[in-house]
C-alpha cells in the first residue's frame, strides 16, 4: 500500500523535554490511531520519523534536512514545535516546497498567506490570542466598555516569544482605554521575587502571564507567596498546561489560562486512541495518565489537523495516492473543519472550528478559558474569538514590510482556485 | 664558525617556517583542500552540505577564534555566542542600513564591530584571571544578548526582534543554491583559518603563548601582557563575529538573538577542548566532532531500536553516551584529537627512541 | 520606603538560595582546583531521585503516599545516590585526569553534566513534578501586619538550612586535618600525592559533599519552582555569587549570595524600568565583574601566587 | 648487567630493591631503559648523573607518582621489604614510610609554611601533642622556617622552599626517604646541614635515603654507596670511596683531573666529551 | 680548594669600564617581612658581579627590583645615568636589561626555538596586519631574526632539541635554554638567578663557558646570584654579600672570602 511520510522534529530531553513529550506523544498516537482504526488515510499509510532537536535551532536545521528526503515522496509537513526553528527553516521550506505547520506559536505575520504561501500559523495567531484573552476580561467585567481605566500587567518571559504580546496590547490598550504595565522576566524565569513584589505595588486588576517552562510554575508560586489572588492571572496557551501547573501545587488553584484546545479524556477522539492504541499497547507515552492533558490533546489536534489536509488534498490529487509536499500545501489551504466535520471526528469541543483561505493562513482564532481547580483544568467559557479588526491589520502590516525587505510580491489570491 | 653554520641554516629557514615544513603533510594538505573545494561539492547531497558541512565550517570558523583567546592566550571565554550575535546583527544592519554595502565588506565590519565589543569586555582580563574571567565572561554573554533582544533597533523593529539575512549577493552574483553557499563559506574559513595560523607563528602568537604561559616572564622580556590579551580578544572575538555573520547568512537565513544563548558558548568551547586547545587543525576536529556526534548518535539509535524503545529513552540514551564519549577521549588524550593526530604521526615515524 | 525593606529582604533570602548551590561548586572547587560544571546537573539529578522515590516507595512498601516515613526513606536513598554518584565520578572521571590542566577537568565535568542529566531523565522520565516540603510559601503575618512588609515563611526556612549548611562546612574546612589537606590538593595535586594524601578518597568525600549540598538546593528549589529539568539553570544563578565571594571562599558564598540576591532585586525594580527590564539575567554578573575589578579573587577567595 | 645483586652492600634482607625498570612517557618516550638497585635498611645511596640521565624518573617510579605525569612503568618490578608496589597508591606507601621529597620544591603555594609541615603528617593518625613535637624537630633542624612559619609558602625564598619540602617530609616520619636533589638552591652551609640531618636521621633513627643528587662531590661523601645513571642505564656503582675515587668520576663529576681541582675559568669549552656509553 | 687564591691572577685582563646600574639605599619590604634593608651597590660595565647570601637573604628580590619586577619602597636606581625611584619590567627590557629566573620561568607550552624568538620580541618591528599576511616585510623579520636566534642555539650547543616543547626538557637544560632566551635579547645587562643549581660539576663547566664567553665576547655585564662558592670565586670580578637583607659584605673575591663576618653567615666553616 501507498504510504504518507510525516518528519517529527520532536524534543524528549532538555528543558521543555516534558512538553515535547506531551505534544509528540498526542500526535503520533493520532496517527497510530487513523492507521489502526481506518488503515490509513483511504487506505494510505500514515508513517513517521521522529528526529531530536533538544529544541535547539541547528539541530532543528539539521532534522529538517535529513527529514526533508525521507519517505515515499519526501516529509510532506513540518511542525517543528518551537519558534526559533520555525524562524529557521522558513525560507526553506519555501524552495523545498514543504508545507510548516506552526500552530499556536512561529510568526504570526506569516498568517497572511499571500505572502507566506508555505506557512500555516494555524487555529490562532499570539495577536489573535492576546486580543482574545482581552476579549474573555472584557466578558468578565461585563462589557468591553468596563475595561475602561482599568490596569492590566504583562508578565512576560523576555525573549522574542515573550516581545510577540507588547504591540498588539499596546493597540488594544489604545482601543478599550485601559493601560498595561508590562514586566519582563529573565530567562528561564526560575526567579520572580522581583516582579511579583512591583505588581503586589502597582496592584493590577489582572495579570496576564505570558511565559514558557519554568517561569509558569514559578510565577503561580510567587504570586501566591506575595498574596496575588490567582484568580485574576490569565495565562496564554504555552501558560496553560498540567506541565505549569502542578509543580505549582496549591498556588495555581483558580488561576485561568487560554487554549485552542481543551484537557479531557473522555472525548471520543481520545477514547479512540485509548481504543486503538493503548489497548494494543502501542502508545507512545511513557506514562499513560497524561493522556489526555493539555499539551497531550494539543498533540492530538497537530494530528487531526495534519490527517484532515492531507485527506482535503487526496480528494483533489487523487484518492490513496501518496501526495507531495506540494499537494499537501495545497490540502492545507484549502482545510475546513467545520463543526459537523469535528464532530463527525470526536473532536467538537475539543477544538474550534476552522477554515483557511489562500490570504487567511490562521482560521479560525478561537480559544477557551480553563480554570485550574488543583487538580485539572475546568472549562470556563466558551470558544471566545479574537478582534480580527484590530489583528489582521497588524498581520498584513507586517507581512507586507517583510515582503517588501525580502523582495516579494504577494500572492494574488483572487486567482488561486 | 658561527658565521659558517648561520650561512649554512639560511637557505632551510624559509622551509623551515614554513606551515608543513614535512613534505607528506603537505601533499596530503593540498589533498584535502582539492577534496573539499572540487570533490565534495561535486558528490555530497544537499542535505550533507546544508546540515553538516556549512555548519561544521562556521563553528569551526567559531572554535578557531576563541581557541586563539582561550587556547593560545590562556584566557578562558564563555561569550563566544555573543560575539557570533554582535557580528550577524552587524552585518545585517551594515546591510541593511548602507544600501550598495558589498556583502564581504559587511562580513568584516560585522566581525570589527565583535572585535570591538570583545576588547571592551576584555579589559577585565588585565586584572581576573582563570574562571573568575570565565565567569565574568558571561556578563557579555547575557549583556549582549540582552541588548539585542531589547532594543528594536538592532533588528530593524521587528515585532520579535528576529531578522532575516538579506540574499547573499557578491558582484551582482547571486550565492543562493546550497553548493555556492557551502564554497563561500569554505573559501572564507579557509582564508581566515590560514590568518590564524601566520599570526599563532609569528611574534603576535608568540607573545599571546608566552602571556598564557606566564606573564610575568613574559613581561620582563618585554611583552606587554595589556597588549597580548587585547589583540587576542580583539581576535578572536572578529573571528566570532565572522563566523556569526556567516551563521545567519550562508546557514541559518533567519536568526534570534536567543539562537546565539549560553549553550552555543559551551558548545564552541566543548570544540576547542575536544579538538585540541592550541590548535588550528583541532579546531576543526572539535568541531566535526561536536556537530557529528549527536547526529551520528541520533541516526544510529533510529537504526538499531526504531520503535523497540520509548522514543524518550532515546534520546536520553542519546545524551548518556555523548557525555561518556566526551569523558573517554578526554582520558585518553587531555590535550585533544590534535594531540593524538600528532602522538599517532610520532609513534610511526620515531619508534623506538629519538637518538 | 517599606517597599524597598520588602524588595531587599526578599533579595537577602533569594541570595541564601543562590550562596546553597554556590556552595556546592566552592566544596568541589576547593578540593580539586575544579570548576564543576555538573553541579546544576547534580542539583536535578538530587530532587529528581528523592521525588521519584517518593512516587515509587508506597508501591514498592505499601506505605501511604505522603508520610513521613516514606519522605526520609525517600531523602536518605536520593542522598545514597548521590554519594554513589560522587564516588563513581571520582573513580572513573577524576582518577585518570589527576594532574591534568584545569580546563580539562571543567571539559570533564561538562560531560559528566550530560550524562547525569541523560542518566536522571532516562530513570524518572521527563515528567515535570511539584514537591512539597511541607512550609507553606506564604507570608510570616506578623511582620505583614507590624510592619506590612512580606516576607515568606518558606524562604526563611529556606535561609536557615543554608545558613546552618554554611556555617558547618566554614568550620569544617578551617578547623580539621581533611580540610587542610583538601586546601593542599588544590595547589598541587603531585605534591599532595607524594606526601600520601589519599587524593581518591578525600575526592569521593568531597563529591559526596557535594552531592549532600545539591540535594539539598535540589530540594528547596524544587519546592520553589517544581522539580523539573530547569532546576540545572540553578547554576547560573550561583555562579555569580561564586566569583563574587571567591571559588575557595565557604563563607564567601553566603556573603556573596546575600549581596547578589538583594542587588540584583533592587536593581530589577529600581533601574529595571527605565531599561525595560529583564535585566536579572546579567545584572548580577556585572556587578560581580564589578567587584572583581577591584578584588580580583573575590571577596575571600585565595590570591593567585605568581612569583618569580 | 644486573652487578647490583653481588656487589650490593652485604644486607640482611633486601630492602628496596628496584628489578630492571623500564619506564616510558606519554607512550613514546623511553626514559629508563631496565635500571636495576638496591637500597639496603639503614643505609644511604646515592643516585648521580647527568641532566635527563632519569634519575628523577627512578625516584618517581618508586613513589608511583608517574602515572600523574603520564608515565608508565613498562617493565620490572619494585620491591619493598619484599612486597611489591608498583601497585600501591602513593598513599599506602607513604603509610608504610617511603616518602619522596620532589624536585623543584612543590610546596602548597596558598597554605603557610606551618600548615605546609602539618600536612605533611597527614598519614600519621597522632595526639595534637606529639604533632607538636615533630613540628618542634623540624623547626629544630630548620631555623629559617619557624621565622617565616606564617607566611604563604608561594611567598617564600627558593630556599626556603627547599627546607619546607623536606621538612613536609619529615613530618610523615617516614623510615626510607627519596630525596631528588634536595642540595639544589641551598647556600653552601645548608647543604652541609641538610646532609648532617640525613646523616643524623639515617645513623639515630636509621632511616634509609635514595637521594639523587647534582652535588656528587657532598653526596659521596655522605653516602655510603652510589649509582651511577646515564640516559636511563646504570653505568657504574659501587662504595662511595671507591667511585670518589674513580678518576672518571673525578674528572665528570667532581670536576678534578690531575692535578686537583680545576678553576671554572680554564676549563676548555670544547672538551669532547668522555663518555661508558655510545 | 688550593687554587681559589689565584683566581684573580688567572683572569684575562678585560677592561673593566664604569658604573653602569647603581642602586641607593634600596629598601624594600613585603607586609612585616624585610626583603631588603638600605643597600647599596653598583655595578660596573663589563664585569661578572656576584651576590651571594643565604636562603632568604634577599638576593633575587634584589634583582626584581633591579629589572622592576618588585618596586622598592626607598631608594632610587640609576641606570646609564639615569636616575629613577624604580624601574618597570617593560621599560628595564627596551633599555636592555635581561634576566633568567630562580624557578624556571620559561613558556612550558612552546618550544625551544619559539622560547628563545620570544626573547627577540623587542626587535621586531611588524605589527598585527603584517603578521596575518606573513608576507614580505614580516617573513623576511621572521628569518632575520630566526638566524640569531640559530647563533645562540649553537652558542649554547642545544640544536637537537630546537623543537622539543621546554616543559619535557630536564631541568639542567631548561636552564640553558632560559639563558638563551635572555641572549636572544642581545642584552647590556644579564641578570641570572641561580643558573647552576641542580646540575652537575660538568655541566656547571659548560654552563660558566657560556657566561665567561658571553661576557668577553659581546661585552655583556653580568649578575650573577649563585650557591655554589667554587663558581663564585671563581669567575666573578667583584662579589657583593647579603644576610636577611643587609649588606654584609662587597669587594672582591678574596676580601669577600675572607671576611669573618660572611663566613660565619654564610660559607660556613667548611670553606
Ligand atoms: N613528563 C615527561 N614527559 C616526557 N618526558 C619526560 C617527562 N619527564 C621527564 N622526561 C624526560 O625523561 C628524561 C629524564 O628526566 P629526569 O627528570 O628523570 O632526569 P633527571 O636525571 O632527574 O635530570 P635532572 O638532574 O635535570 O633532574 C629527560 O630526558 C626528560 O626529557
Ligand atoms: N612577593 C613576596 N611576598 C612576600 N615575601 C616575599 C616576596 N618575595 C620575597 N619575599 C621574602 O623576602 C625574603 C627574600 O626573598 P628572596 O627570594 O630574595 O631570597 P633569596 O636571597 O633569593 O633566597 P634564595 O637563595 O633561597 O633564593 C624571603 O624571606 C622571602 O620570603
Ligand atoms: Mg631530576
Ligand atoms: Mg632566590
Amino acid at each position: 500500500a501507498s504510504e504518507q511520510f510525516i518528519g517529527l522534529p520532536s524534543y524528549r530531553v532538555g528543558p521543555f523535554g516534558s512538553n515535547g513529550a506531551s505534544l509528540y506523544g498526542g500526535w503520533i498516537d493520532y496517527m497510530a490511531m487513523v492507521n489502526e482504526r481506518d488503515g490509513g488515510i483511504n487506505g494510505v499509510k500514515l508513517t513517521w520519523e521522529e528526529c531530536e532537536t533538544e529544541y535547539n535551532n541547528a539541530r532543528g536545521v539539521e532534522c529538517y534536512e535529513r527529514l526533508k528526503t525521507k519517505g515515499a515522496t519526501g516529509n510532506t509537513v513540518f511542525q517543528p514545535l518551537s519558534t526559533g526553528i520555525t524562524y529557521s527553516v522558513l525560507e526553506k521550506v519555501a524552495q523545498d516546497k514543504i508545507p510548516m505547520v506552526t500552530i499556536g506559536y512561529g510568526r504570526t505575520d506569516a498568517a497572511d498567506g499571500r505572502v507566506f504561501p508555505w506557512v500555516f500559523p494555524m487555529i490562532s495567531t499570539y495577536w489573535t490570542q492576546a486580543s482574545a484573552i482581552i476579549n474573555y476580561l472584557g466578558t468578565k467585567e461585563g462589557g468591553m466598555d468596563k475595561l475602561k481605566g482599568k490596569k492590566i500587567g504583562l508578565l512576560y518571559h523576555d525573549s522574542a516569544y515573550g516581545k510577540e504580546s507588547h504591540a498588539i496590547l499596546d493597540k488594544l490598550a489604545a482601543k478599550h482605554g485601559f493601560t498595561v504595565e508590562k514586566l519582563a522576566v529573565a530567562n528561564p524565569g526560575n526567579e520572580q521575587q522581583a516582579q511579583w513584589l512591583q505588581i503586589r505595588q502597582m496592584k493590577p486588576d489582572y495579570v496576564i502571564l505570558w511565559g514558557w517552562g519554568v517561569m509558569n510554575a514559578t510565577a503561580l508560586r510567587t504570586a501566591a507567596k506575595t498574596g496575588y489572588p490567582r484568580e485574576k492571572v490569565v495565562g496564554v496557551w504555552w501558560s496553560g498546561s498540567e506541565e505549569d501547573t502542578i509543580p505549582a501545587g496549591d498556588a495555581a488553584k483558580g488561576y485561568t489560562a487560554a487554549g485552542f484546545n481543551v484537557a479531557g479524556a473522555n472525548y471520543p477522539v481520545v477514547q479512540d486512541i485509548k481504543k486503538h492504541v493503548y489497548t494494543k499497547n502501542k502508545g507512545n507515552m511513557e506514562d499513560k495518565e497524561r493522556v489526555g492533558t493539555v499539551l497531550y490533546n494539543r498533540g492530538v489536534v497537530h494530528g487531526i489537523i495534519t490527517v484532515e489536509a492531507i485527506r482535503k488534498a487526496q480528494e483533489k490529487y487523487g484518492k490513496g495516492k501518496s501526495l507531495t509536499g506540494e499537494q499537501v500545501r495545497w490540502g492545507f489551504e484549502n482545510l475546513d473543519l467545520d463543526n459537523k466535520r469535528l464532530t463527525a471526528l470526536g473532536a467538537a469541543g475539543f477544538m474550534p472550528d476552522l477554515k483557511i483561505t489562500c490570504a487567511d493562513h490562521e482560521g479560525g482564532g478561537k480559544v477557551k478559558f480553563q480554570q485550574w481547580d488543583g487538580t485539572k483544568w475546568k472549562v470556563v467559557t466558551d470558544w471566545i474569538e479574537g478582534d480580527k479588526s484590530v489583528v489582521r491589520p497588524m498581520i498584513e502590516e507586517s507581512a507586507a514590510a517583510y515582503a517588501k525587505e525580502k523582495g516579494i510580491t504577494p500572492r494574488d489570491c483572487t486567482k488561486e482556485m | 664558525m658561527l658565521y659558517r653554520e648561520a650561512g649554512q641554516f639560511k637557505a632551510s629557514y624559509q622551509e623551515d617556517q614554513q606551515i608543513f615544513p614535512i613534505r607528506q603533510d603537505k601533499l596530503g594538505f593540498i589533498a584535502i583542500l582539492g577534496f573539499f573545494f572540487v570533490v565534495l561539492p561535486l558528490i555530497a547531497s544537499e542535505y550533507w552540505l546544508q546540515a553538516i558541512l556549512i555548519p561544521v565550517l562556521i563553528f569551526s570558523l567559531a572554535a578557531i577564534g576563541l581557541n586563539i583567546l582561550t587556547g593560545y592566550a590562556g584566557q578562558l571565554s564563555l561569550g563566544s555566542a555573543a560575539f557570533m550575535a554582535v557580528g550577524a546583527f552587524g552585518a545585517y544592519n551594515f546591510i541593511l542600513r548602507i544600501d550598495g554595502m558589498p556583502f564581504i565588506v559587511a562580513l568584516l565590519l560585522g566581525g570589527l564591530c565583535a572585535a570591538a565589543v570583545g576588547v571592551a569586555f576584555g579589559l577585565p582580563s588585565l586584572r581576573i584571571k582563570g574562571f573568575y574571567l570565565a565567569v565574568a565572561t558571561l556578563a557579555a554573554q547575557f549583556f549582549i544578548v540582552w541588548a539585542l533582544v531589547k532594543f528594536p533597533w538592532f533588528s530593524n523593529n521587528s515585532s520579535s526582534g528576529v531578522i532575516t539575512a538579506q540574499h547573499v549577493e557578491i558582484l551582482g552574483f547571486a550565492f543562493d543554491t546550497p553548493v555556492l553557499k557551502y564554497l563561500l563559506t569554505l573559501a572564507i574559513v579557509a582564508v581566515l583559518a590560514l590568518v590564524a595560523k601566520n599570526l599563532v607563528r609569528s611574534t603576535t602568537g608568540r607573545g599571546w603563548m608566552a602571556v598564557r604561559d606566564m606573564d610575568v616572564a613574559a613581561e620582563v622580556i618585554g611583552i606587554r601582557p595589556m597588549r597580548a590579551k587585547l589583540t587576542a580578544f580583539a581576535v578572536s572575538s572578529f573571528y566570532c563575529g565572522v563566523a556569526g555573520a556567516l551563521y545567519a547568512y550562508t546557514y541559518l537565513g533567519t536568526v534570534e538573538p536567543e539562537g546565539f544563548n549560553l549553550d552555543l558558548s559551551f558548545k564552541i568551547l566543548f570544540m576547542i577542548i575536544i579538538g585540541g586547545v592550541g590548535s588550528i587543525m583541532g579546531s576543526f576536529l572539535g568541531a566535526a566532532f561536536i556537530v557529528l556526534l549527536p547526529i551520528f548518535l541520533n541516526v544510529a539509535m533510529h537504526a538499531l531500536f526504531a520503535g523497540s524503545m520509548p522514543a524518550g529513552l532515546g534520546s536520553n540514551l542519546e545524551l548518556i553516551i555523548f557525555g561518556g564519549l566526551i569523558i573517554f577521549f578526554l582520558i585518553v588524550e587531555p590535550h585533544g584529537l590534535a594531540r593524538l593526530w600528532q602522538i599517532g604521526k610520532e609513534k610511526m615515524r620515531l619508534w623506538p627512541f629519538p637518538h | 520606603m517599606g517597599f524597598f525593606f520588602e524588595v531587599l529582604i526578599g533579595g537577602l533570602l533569594s541570595g541564601v538560595l543562590y550562596a546553597l548551590v554556590a556552595l556546592g561548586f566552592v566544596l568541589i572547587y576547593k578540593a580539586s582546583g575544579v570548576f564543576n560544571f555538573a553541579q546544576g546537573a547534580m542539583v536535578f539529578f538530587a530532587a529528581l531521585t528523592f521525588v521519584g522515590f517518593r512516587e515509587v516507595l508506597p508501591g514498592w512498601t505499601g506505605l501511604e503516599a505522603d508520610g513521613n516515613f516514606v519522605f526520609w526513606l525517600a531523602f536518605v536513598l536520593a542522598l545514597a545516590s548521590m554519594v554513589v554518584l560522587g564516588i563513581l565520578t571520582e573513580k572513573i572521571v577524576l582518577r585518570p585526569l589527576v594532574n591534568q590542566p584545569h580546563i580539562t577537568l571543567f571539559m570533564a565535568t561538562i560531560g559528566l553534566t550530560f550524562l547525569i542529566e541523560g542518566i536522571a531523565q532516562g530513570i524518572w522520565g521527563a515528567n515535570v513534578r511539584g514537591l512539597d516540603l511541607g512550609i507553606a510559601d506564604e507570608p510570616v503575618e506578623w511582620i505583614m501586619e507590624s510592619a506590612d512588609i512580606l516576607v515568606s515563611k518558606f524562604d526563611l526556612f529556606a535561609a536557615t538550612i543554608a545558613g546552618a549548611l554554611v556555617a558547618s562546612l566554614a568550620l569544617f574546612f578551617q578547623y580539621t586535618k581533611v580540610g587542610r589537606a583538601l586546601r593542599a590538593v588544590a595547589d598541587d595535586h603531585q605534591a599532595a600525592l607524594s606526601i600520601g594524601i589519599p587524593l581518591q578518597h578525600i575526592w569521593a568525600i568531597v563529591w559526596a559533599v557535594a552531592g549532600f549540598v545539591a540535594l539539598v538546593a535540589g530540594l528547596i528549589w524544587g519546592a520553589r519552582s517544581g522539580v523539573q529539568f530547569a532546576l540545572t539553570f540553578t547554576a547560573l544563578k550561583a555562579l555569580p555569587v561564586l566569583i563574587l565571594g571567591g571559588f575557595t571562599s565557604v563563607p564567601g558564598a553566603i556573603v556573596g549570595g546575600l549581596i547578589i540576591g538583594a542587588s540584583e532585586k533592587l536593581a530589577e525594580v529600581f533601574i529595571g524600568p527605565f531599561v525595560g527590564g529583564g535585566i536579572e539575567g546579567w545584572f548580577p554578573y556585572v556587578l560581580a565583574l564589578a567587584f572583581l575589578l577591584v578584588r580580583p579573587e573575590g571577596l575571600f577567595g585565595e590570591r593567585h601566587i605568581d612569583r618569580v | 648487567m644486573n652487578t647490583a645483586t653481588t656487589t650490593a652492600a652485604p644486607a640482611a634482607q633486601p630492602y628496596l630493591s628496584i628489578n630492571n625498570v623500564e619506564v616510558i612517557y606519554d607512550h613514546v618516550i623511553l626514559v629508563l631503559k631496565g635500571v636495576s638497585l638496591q637500597v639496603p635498611k639503614g643505609k644511604i645511596v646515592a643516585l648521580l648523573g647527568a641532566n635527563g640521565a632519569g634519575k628523577s624518573t627512578t625516584l618517581k617510579s618508586i613513589s608511583n607518582l608517574l602515572h600523574a605525569e603520564r608515565g608508565d612503568v613498562t617493565k620490572g618490578n619494585i620491591e619493598f621489604k619484599g612486597a611489591r608496589v608498583d601497585q600501591m597508591t602513593p598513599n599506602e606507601l607513604v603509610k608504610r614510610g617511603v616518602i619522596q621529597v620532589m624536585e623543584g620544591r612543590h610546596c602548597f603555594g596558598h597554605l603557610t609554611i606551618e600548615e605546609n609541615l602539618l600536612t605533611g603528617a597527614y598519614t600519621r593518625s597522632i595526639s595534637r601533642s606529639a604533632l607538636k613535637e615533630s613540628l618542634e624537630k623540624v623547626y629544630h633542624y630548620f631555623p629559617r622556617l619557624k621565622q617565616r612559619r606564617t607566611s604563604q609558602a608561594g611567598y617564600t625564598s627558593g630556599g626556603e622552599q627547599q627546607m619546607c619540602a623536606i621538612g613536609r617530609a619529615l613530618m610523615a616520619k617516614p623510615e626510607m626517604i627519596l630525596l631528588d636533589e634536595p642540595s639544589m638552591g641551598l647556600a653552601p652551609q645548608i647543604v652541609e646541614e641538610i646532609f648532617e640531618i640525613v646523616k643524623d636521621l639515617n645513623t639515630k633513627e636509621q632511616v634509609s635515603f635514595l637521594l639523587a643528587e647534582q652535588n656528587t662531590m657532598v653526596a659521596l661523601r655522605y653516602a655510603d654507596y652510589g649509582y651511577i645513571l646515564e640516559n636511563g642505564r646504570i653505568v657504574m656503582e659501587g662504595e662511595a670511596k671507591g667511585l670518589a675515587d674513580n678518576e672518571d668520576v673525578k674528572e665528570f663529576y667532581l670536576g678534578l683531573s690531575g692535578e686537583g681541582r680545576k678553576s671554572f675559568r680554564d676549563v676548555k669549552h670544547y672538551r669532547r666529551r668522555k663518555r661508558w656509553l655510545s | 680548594m688550593a687554587s681559589l687564591g689565584d683566581t684573580q691572577t688567572q683572569a684575562p685582563d678585560r677592561h673593566i669600564g664604569d658604573v653602569i646600574l647603581d642602586l641607593q639605599g634600596i629598601s624594600l619590604s613585603f607586609g612585616g617581612v624585610k626583603a631588603l634593608t638600605n643597600i647599596s651597590f653598583d655595578v660596573r660595565e663589563h664585569e661578572i658581579r656576584s651576590i651571594i647570601g643565604p636562603n632568604g637573604a634577599g638576593k633575587s628580590s634584589m634583582l626584581n627590583v633591579i629589572n622592576g619586577v618588585y618596586r622598592p619602597q626607598e631608594g632610587e636606581i640609576t641606570f646609564h645615568g639615569k636616575v629613577r625611584k624604580d624601574m618597570d619590567p617593560h621599560r628595564a627590557a627596551t633599555q636592555g636589561i635581561a634576566r633568567t629566573f630562580q624557578n624556571i620561568a620559561l613558556f612550558k607550552g612552546m618550544s625551544v626555538l619559539d622560547n628563545i624568538m620570544t626573547g627577540r620580541n623587542l626587535k621586531m618591528k611588524c605589527n598585527l596586519f603584517e603578521h596575518a599576511l606573513y608576507w614580505g616585510r614580516a617573513q623576511k623579520e621572521e628569518i632575520e631574526h630566526r638566524k640569531k636566534v640559530e647563533e645562540v642555539i649553537d652558542f649554547l650547543e642545544i640544536q637537537s632539541i630546537r623543537k622539543t616543547p621546554v616543559g619535557r626538557l630536564p631541568y639542567g637544560l631548561q636552564k640553558r635554554v632560559e639563558l638563551g632566551r635572555a641572549l636572544a635579547a642581545e642584552p647590556t645587562l644579564l641578570l641570572l638567578d641561580e643558573p647552576m643549581a641542580g646540575m652537575n660539576v660538568e655541566e656547571k663547566q659548560d654552563m660558566c663557558r657560556f657566561i665567561l664567553d658571553v661576557n668577553d665576547q659581546f661585552g655583556t655585564t653580568i649578575v650573577l646570584i649563585e650557591h655554589d662558592m667554587g663558581v663564585v670565586m671563581d669567575i666573578s670580578d667583584r662579589v657583593v654579600v647579603l644576610d636577611y637583607g643587609k649588606k654584609i659584605g662587597d669587594g672582591v673575591p678574596d676580601e669577600v672570602k675572607n671576611n669573618p663576618e660572611v663566613i660565619a653567615a654564610y660559607l660556613g666553616t667548611s670553606h
